[in-house]
């Protein structure tokens, strides 16, 4: 059995997830990673045990959505230096070939699975060797230290996982882009042109200015706003480029914008 | 028995024979080929025959527990070179690895040992028992109950120590034999 | 080698392969019966189509490590009667995913394995090495550099190939251009 994966977009097994994007019938944002989770933990509860093979297979596609998602909302290292276009293609270009190679290593695992079917029908003779012979045999220890028989276990020793997982990194309440971005647009309205600092003074918590410079960021890609920074390190300059929005506009424009990573 | 049938068994047997660990005898035959007795012998005594007529290095030699293929007592002096020479690689790391786990997992089963490397071990623990390293302990509950392993104070000498204590610790843990295999029934499809 | 010498060479090998618990390697080979590496290759080619040639139940094999004796593949069945816990567990699409990078990219890094699959590859590849597939090579630099994976001759043997050279090309898996542009629509257009 394979995880049945139910969103507005897709509906079906996973497994069957990345070749239908490849074959273009599914759109990739479109696709909501959080609805994905719930579907899989709703899934895990009426599974009576974890079934290793249908995690495996779910994390591989949710954690390659994810990243495939931030690419895409984080702009390039130096976004401000390259030509954007540039940076577009390149991204691109990295996305589609680490999708291609996936695939290309799965099918070919599929020729190693008949070859092992065909190799496995032959089976070897462990010979034996019989007294008087066998006690000639060269003593399989000689020179075998505590050290060496240790290192022989660990090939099958798991190491222990830590038991507690660090949620220190997670904001006591989530801040979504969306959210952010909608701040950001309203406060820049207000004041046209402000450092990136002026623009966060409502901030308390470092995950919100994260979110804040994410926002920005997204912006920017949209043409909506400019940067400017002198120096690294230096100041950042925002500025709103005027478009006429009714308030209306403003939250079809926030709602379109594909701020849905957050929370949906 | 019609000879195409017979033929068809004698291929069987000897495909058996060749990848039988222990001798093979005629109950287990009965099991194994579904036929009768008297078929079983009428067949291995033609293939007995055939090797030993045959100019072959080895031949099909009849002990108390069944049949088994074995070199033939005139290539005494090449096995005896053979077991001399000092190359055995893969059998050591093998010796050393099943030794590892029964050092730091004892006692432990037969099935437990393989299910932990993954592949059958009987031939290892057989070379270890016979080199004193490790004994089947436990008075067997009874007949199909498992025999479980131990280390010798032999292999505590070998490795010049007195005590299991002082054997390196492992980080990490070895998962217990039945994690392990259940571990492995779920990363692993289809059954045993 | 006279015809007599090769007769005599031929009966000493079969006798060694019968009772040798591991593939018999050439240079095993040289140690044991004292001869040159040709004329081992020319008795053992010899034998073994001997043994493909007429009807038997077991025939000789060639493993990366050298020359072992094996039941036919079409004795499968009979075999599987004989060791029914011997059926051998089928590894599951993530461990033969990986296998398939690591066959294909070797050497490479845990890093890089991860990286192409999209997900920490770390238990798997504990699968794999304690399965004996794939081993860890090469003396680290130093602390904190990273460890590099290869296929081991156990992995050739699993698959019934000699040689990397017999792995099936990886172009022929690689997605036509088509699939490529598919894939490029279907991420990058009408979402901007």
């Amino acid at each position: 059995m394979s995880f049945e994966v139910e969103t507005d977009a897709y509906k079906g097994p996973i497994g069957l997830l990345l070749s239908l994007i490849t074959a273009q019938k599914v759109d990739l944002w479109q696709l909501s990673v959080s609805e994905l989770v719930n579907g899989y933990l709703a899934e895990l509860e009426c599974m009576r045990q974890l079934d290793l093979e249908i995690a495996t297979e779910f994390l591989i596609v949710a954690s390659t959505l994810i990243e495939l998602k931030c690419r895409r909302l984080f702009p390039n290292s130096n976004p401000l230096e390259m030509d954007e276009d540039f940076a577009f293609f390149e991204e691109r270009d990295l996305l589609i070939a680490r999708l291609l190679e996936v695939k290309t290593y799965r099918d070919a695992s599929t020729a190693f699975l008949d070859l092992m079917e065909a190799a496995s029908k032959s089976t070897p003779r462990i010979g034996v060797l019989q007294e008087p012979y066998a006690s000639l045999m060269p003593d399989l220890l000689a020179g075998v230290t505590r050290q060496r028989l240790a290192n022989s276990l660990r090939r099958f020793v798991v190491l222990e996982p830590d038991g507690s997982v660090d949620v220190s990194h997670l904001p006591a309440h989530p801040v979504s882009i969306s959210q952010a971005a909608r701040t950001v647009v309203l406060r820049l309205i207000e004041l046209h042109r402000c450092t990136f600092e002026e623009l966060m003074d409502k901030a308390d918590t470092r995950i919100e200015v994260v979110v804040g410079f994410l926002a920005v960021l997204e912006l920017y890609r949209q043409s909506r706003i400019l940067i400017e920074q002198e120096s690294s390190l230096g100041k950042i300059v925002v500025q709103w480029i005027p478009t006429k929005f009714s308030t209306a506009e403003l939250e079809d424009f926030l709602e379109e914008s594909g701020f849905h990573l957050g929370e949906d | 028995m019609n000879p195409a049938d017979r033929a068809a068994l004698s291929k069987e047997i000897e495909a058996v024979l060749m990848v039988s660990p222990e001798p093979l005898s005629k109950e287990r035959a009965a099991e194994v080929f579904g036929v009768h007795d008297e078929d079983f012998k009428a067949a291995i005594d033609e293939l007995s025959s055939f090797y030993s007529s045959s100019d072959r290095g080895f031949y099909i030699q009849k002990v108390a527990e069944g049949y088994r293929f074995a070199s033939r007592p005139e290539m005494s002096s090449v096995i005896e070179k053979f077991a001399l020479s000092q190359t055995h690689p893969r059998l050591s790391s093998a010796v050393l690895e099943t030794l590892a786990i029964i050092a730091y997992r004892q006692p432990i089963s037969r099935a437990q040992i393989s299910s932990i490397r993954g592949v059958n071990s009987d031939y290892v623990i057989k070379v270890l028992i016979s080199r004193g390293y490790i004994e089947s302990t436990g008075a067997e509950a009874g007949p199909g109950s498992p025999r479980y392993y131990t280390t010798t104070p032999a292999f505590l000498e070998k490795l010049g120590i007195f005590s299991l204590a002082e054997l390196p610790k492992v980080e990490g843990f070895m998962p217990l034999p039945e994690v392990a295999e259940a571990l492995e029934a779920s990363l692993f499809d289809g059954s045993y």
